[in-house]
């Protein structure tokens, strides 16, 4: 099914806040964490989820506790999404000891997975089988749980795409998969990558319910999943949506991404999911100006705050892991 | 409890069908396994206990199907997934090596993955190149894999009881020629924990190792070799990773002579660690080069006498033990 | 796009004559094969392709001597239809020096590699990747051949179905995948096996021209494959044919088949290939009864014949072997 | 033809070149290899003097385009596929291990499949678990398959063209930290055939095995060495299969004391086999145990202190070397 804008009632101010907060958590976490990496604080890849933050915000906002997600290489917006601290990403990304992963994953394998966060991962498209296990484990314990399982464009020329979703489909389990379409893989077009660039098409054709959104509008992705949650929760299970959005910088940190054309970056610029979460909460939410400055001060020195915290921790001995893995 | 014959397949089910009862997050998923029982018969009679919710057959997706057992290990479930013929594992080997294998470290110790992936390799019975195989070597090299080859009824179910209840991703290797094989086995708990070699036979001339379908061709040439004096020690690791060192290391500190007997080709297969460790360990012990009896470097070939000629034989195995009790001499 | 019946005008004798004895000439091996199986003198897997026969033929009468073939577990249809002889097929089976493979591969290995037959494959799903690199071969080497590669329903649910084409769709490639939708792997149904049973959508998702037709119609099968081959060497490619049929007996001479139900194989049975293209010759290209009696009994002297050559052939010595595989 | 300083991944471009002006069926396919140039930058400018049709990107699809690139061997082409990092490679093992390597055989010996798989592995940079990898020791199991790891610009040229020549697949391993190291190379023909080990450094005393990015590393450890008045001999296989073991028993024969270094983990690995090949074949010219420096048995850590822990550094090399000059003394 293709594209769906319409929207029924006005949704609730908490949610257009948590949207929101969420969404400039994200945007502030990744060009904080830009910046230290700038100044040669981060080591490795870092994949920014810049302009791609209201999916993760919206998705994440109609799930529960109970239920799991399961993240990519650009994972930062689904970990903070998910409910994780900033503290103990940013300690990740310094590899501290205070870190989510102890300073052992990194940005590639960020994850609080007391959050039931599968993790994110650095194999393109290996995140989704074991997003399906993950609702399998829930359907074999009774469990009503849903997964939501983030993929990626580039992910669905992998194999994993058909067999996960596939099987996923034949038990009916109650599993979300959202490609963030950003229409790129590295520097590689998705024209380049495939014939049909309907990516949501490969979900019906092996008859899995299937939609396509704008996914620089959360609270469109917020809707969509939650309906997609709905549905799952009554055994019609899975629901696949491709969520169309874009990068707004390249690759990683150190791709300029000067390949991507100016006037089609302007046109998502100008359909930022942050200002549109933003908008909402002033236009529908009725929140003032200055409230929502405030809180967008609140979230920065949230982040300041825990860069500190970050950088005054130490990190793991090498006799701490040379005794942690001896047993490998 | 009463030991009673069982055969290998019978004692995997019965482990199998115990951790079930003990515990409902224990799962199985694989080809054909619900109705069909599989195509080993392990899993025979499991659908009718344990319902379609617990025992299901799948596409054909190995990738898909290993990673979906991460996943639901990650997710605290209790998943077995069985995969036909190890050769086919390969499918799923980003699973395995980076997922499975991984996830615990990259959480900083905190994620854990009890996965089991159940499997059979060896040749056997001409199913040729792409079903004949010994892979063990290529998941014994992979930190994070628990690496597990019964070679008895007896130790295939305590080894899968117990594979059931640690926190780690174990690479469960059974091998088709074992199926139809007997031995005492008890009735109810049996645990075997890893990392526990086991002497199969006592001996004091030199040193025999050996893991699945070789254990009983081993045990056949220390028969043939008792037959000529030798007393020869047969020693099943029973797991490979992790690998019971103190046990090797103490049986060579009693013969001084070691053969190691692996189906694998030779090429970087196990035997050639074990070697390389007990060379290092117990250099001054030994009174002769640790010799390997392997398969031929080459995939198996279909024809019935090339399969034998790529894989140990009993006579292979006796000619190599009277080999290293030899050499000094010879040297 | 579904099955298309209709068909214009008569088709030439040579080929009806050519797609009944290659139908035949399958149909005569596999059952003496299976003879051969239970006196004892094959050993390992044998997947016959009884009542699937119309595919093959079809299939490789459409294409030229340059054209590449890629084949699965069930392969020996395929090979003989692209040419090869019965001798040294039934020399394999029986483990001899003058097989194919000299007694290497065995029934899941077989192949004459000089007819451009990339083999069958004991790995579900492995031959399509195969099929599309030599498809990618002749386009670099400016070669209008077309590459087919036969594969199964079992296999639509592997990860190389999906990857593969896409690559072949991206390249435009020379490529024909041919479906033999059985409705079987083993004894899993297809409709346990996935949700959509229509496979040829799979490829339509992705945008590859794909078609649905009765895969027990050696003259459908045939007509469609040439109007792929047409296509591919106009540089249309690739096309996806889902060809439905059902297998006559077990998955394999060991599988009883049991749980085929008896209706559902009554209503292939009659609509069995080789009866097709029996009756197709005798009606459309006016062979007399008695002729095609001849031509059957040649073919089955042929088989015969070859069976006594096998068993006086020798086979590879172990000696040989070890020098063969020295340098591995 | 003059030598002139290039770096390893202008040498490894050079030799594609070469050998795609030479070779019509040469082509490459991979992740951003074309306009990009390939994240390592070895295929810049292939793309401008060879055309979309030899050089062409892939989406991600790892496992169809090792099945790729081994159909199109088999139709007679010479592929060359690039796999981004040597972790990824694990999603095409099925092709690699159950297709590359078993055509010959299974066709009798008449098909062939010259397939190179070039990719890279190794620690560097803080990549982590997933991409930090050192897996030679899964392909040197696997019979069939050709392993190469080149250390010096000069071996990578000469290599990778030798791999464009001969006829059975190639796993081409490069390091992701040699890409930018620099050495001498010919200009034009520059042919290294497999199997021929190069002596890096002359020496009597002990012989230092190593190859890839443990070259440089065990070079500098022979330089210290030198300092305090040890000779070590240095020698890099070049090529893991074939093996050039003359060489290497040439090398013990003169120094009877040998230690092995290699970045993958310990266990299991390719270390192990050659350890276990001369304790078997110069038993009696070991002064000393053979020594192994290798990975520790653990994913790669993040953390940039944990990461250099889990690899051999330089002085882990001279410690090793001189408990093998020492180990008579000590026992
Ligand atoms: C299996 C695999 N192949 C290649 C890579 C290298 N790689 C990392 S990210 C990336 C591009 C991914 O594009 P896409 O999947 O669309 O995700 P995006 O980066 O756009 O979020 C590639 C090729 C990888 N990590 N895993
Ligand atoms: C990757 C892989 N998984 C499992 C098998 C075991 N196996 C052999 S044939 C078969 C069923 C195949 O069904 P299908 O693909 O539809 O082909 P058919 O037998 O119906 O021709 C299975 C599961 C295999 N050979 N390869
Ligand atoms: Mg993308
Ligand atoms: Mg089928």
């Amino acid at each position: 099914m293709a594209a769906d804008n319409t929207r029924s009632n006005t949704p609730p101010k908490e949610l257009l806040e948590k949207l929101f907060t969420t969404a400039f958590r994200i945007r502030t976490f990744e060009s904080g964490g830009i910046k230290l990496y700038r100044q040669g604080l981060v080591r490795g890849y870092f994949h920014p989820s810049l302009g791609q933050e209201g999916i993760a915000s919206g998705a994440c906002a109609a799930i529960e506790d109970r239920d799991y997600i399961g993240s990519t290489h650009r994972g930062h917006g689904h970990c903070i999404a998910r409910g994780a601290e900033i503290d103990g990403m940013v300690a990740e990304l310094l590899q501290k000891r205070t870190g989510y992963c102890k300073g052992y994953g990194g940005s590639m394998h960020i994850a609080d997975i007391t959050k039931n966060n599968l993790g994110a991962n650095g194999i393109v498209g290996a995140g989704t089988p074991l997003g399906v296990g993950a609702a399998l484990a829930n359907q074999v314990r009774g469990s009503d749980a849903v997964t939501i399982t983030f993929t990626t464009d580039g992910a669905t020329n992998n194999g994993t795409f058909l067999e996960s979703l596939n099987l996923a489909a034949i038990w009916n389990l109650n599993f979300i998969l959202i490609i963030e379409n950003n229409q790129y893989a590295v520097s590689t077009t998705l024209e380049e990558a495939t014939r049909d660039t309907d990516l949501y098409k490969r979900g019906e054709a092996i008859g899995v319910e299937s939609h396509q959104i704008d996914g620089n509008d959360p609270l469109l992705v917020y809707e969509t999943v939650l309906d997609a949650v709905k549905k799952c929760r009554s055994g019609l299970g899975p629901v696949l949506i491709e969520a169309k959005t874009y990068r707004h910088s390249g690759h990683h940190v150190n791709d300029p991404g000067k390949y991507m054309p100016e006037e089609r970056l302007k046109y998502y610029m100008d359909r930022d999911p942050v200002d549109r979460a933003r908008d909402n909460l002033i236009k529908l939410g009725k929140m003032s100006a200055e409230e929502v400055a405030k809180l967008e001060e609140e979230i920065q020195q949230e982040f300041d705050a825990a860069v500190e915290k970050a950088k005054a921790a130490g990190e793991i001995s090498v006799e701490e892991f040379q005794d942690f893995v001896s047993a490998y | 409890m009463a030991d009673r014959e069982l055969m290998y397949r019978e004692a995997l089910r019965e482990a199998l069908f115990e951790e079930m009862e003990l515990n409902d997050e224990v799962f199985i998923i694989g080809e054909g396994i619900a109705e069909r029982g599989g195509s080993y018969k392990v899993t025979e009679g499991l659908l009718a206990k344990f319902g379609a919710l617990r025992v299901r057959d799948t596409p054909i997706s190995e990738a898909s199907m290993i990673g979906v057992g991460v996943g639901a290990a990650i997710a605290h479930a209790r998943p077995v997934v069985e995969i036909l013929y190890i050769d086919f594992a390969m499918l799923g080997m980003d699973q395995i090596v980076n997922q499975a294998a991984k996830f615990r470290l990259m959480t900083g110790g905190e994620g854990r993955v009890p996965f089991v992936l159940r499997t059979q390799g060896g040749t056997g019975g001409g199913v040729a190149a792409q079903h004949s195989q010994s892979l063990e070597a290529l998941f014994y090299h992979i930190p994070g894999l628990r690496v597990v080859m019964p070679s008895t009824p007896h130790d295939a179910k305590g080894l899968l009881k117990y594979a059931l209840r640690q926190p780690d991703p174990v690479m469960f290797l059974e091998h088709k020629h074992l199926y139809m094989t007997k031995g005492m086995v008890p009735e109810g708990e049996l645990i075997i924990e890893f990392g526990k070699a086991d002497i199969k036979r006592e001996g004091t001339d030199v040193t025999l190792i050996a893991w699945s379908n070789m254990v009983p061709r081993t045990l056949e040439a220390a028969e043939q070799l008792a037959g000529e004096g030798i007393s020869a020690e047969v020693l099943d690791p029973r797991t490979l990773v992790p690998l019971d060192k103190d046990a090797i290391l103490a049986s060579v500190a009693k013969t001084n002579r070691v053969v190691i007997v692996q189906e694998a080709v030779r090429r970087g297969g196990v035997a050639s660690d074990i070697a390389s460790i007990i060379q290092q360990e117990a250099f001054y012990d030994l009174d002769a080069p640790v010799e390997i009896v392997a398969g031929m470097n080459t995939p198996i070939p279909f024809n019935l006498e090339l399969e034998k000629a790529s894989v140990p034989q009993t006579s292979d195995i006796v000619a190599a033990a009277k080999s290293v009790l030899h050499a000094d001499k010879a040297a």
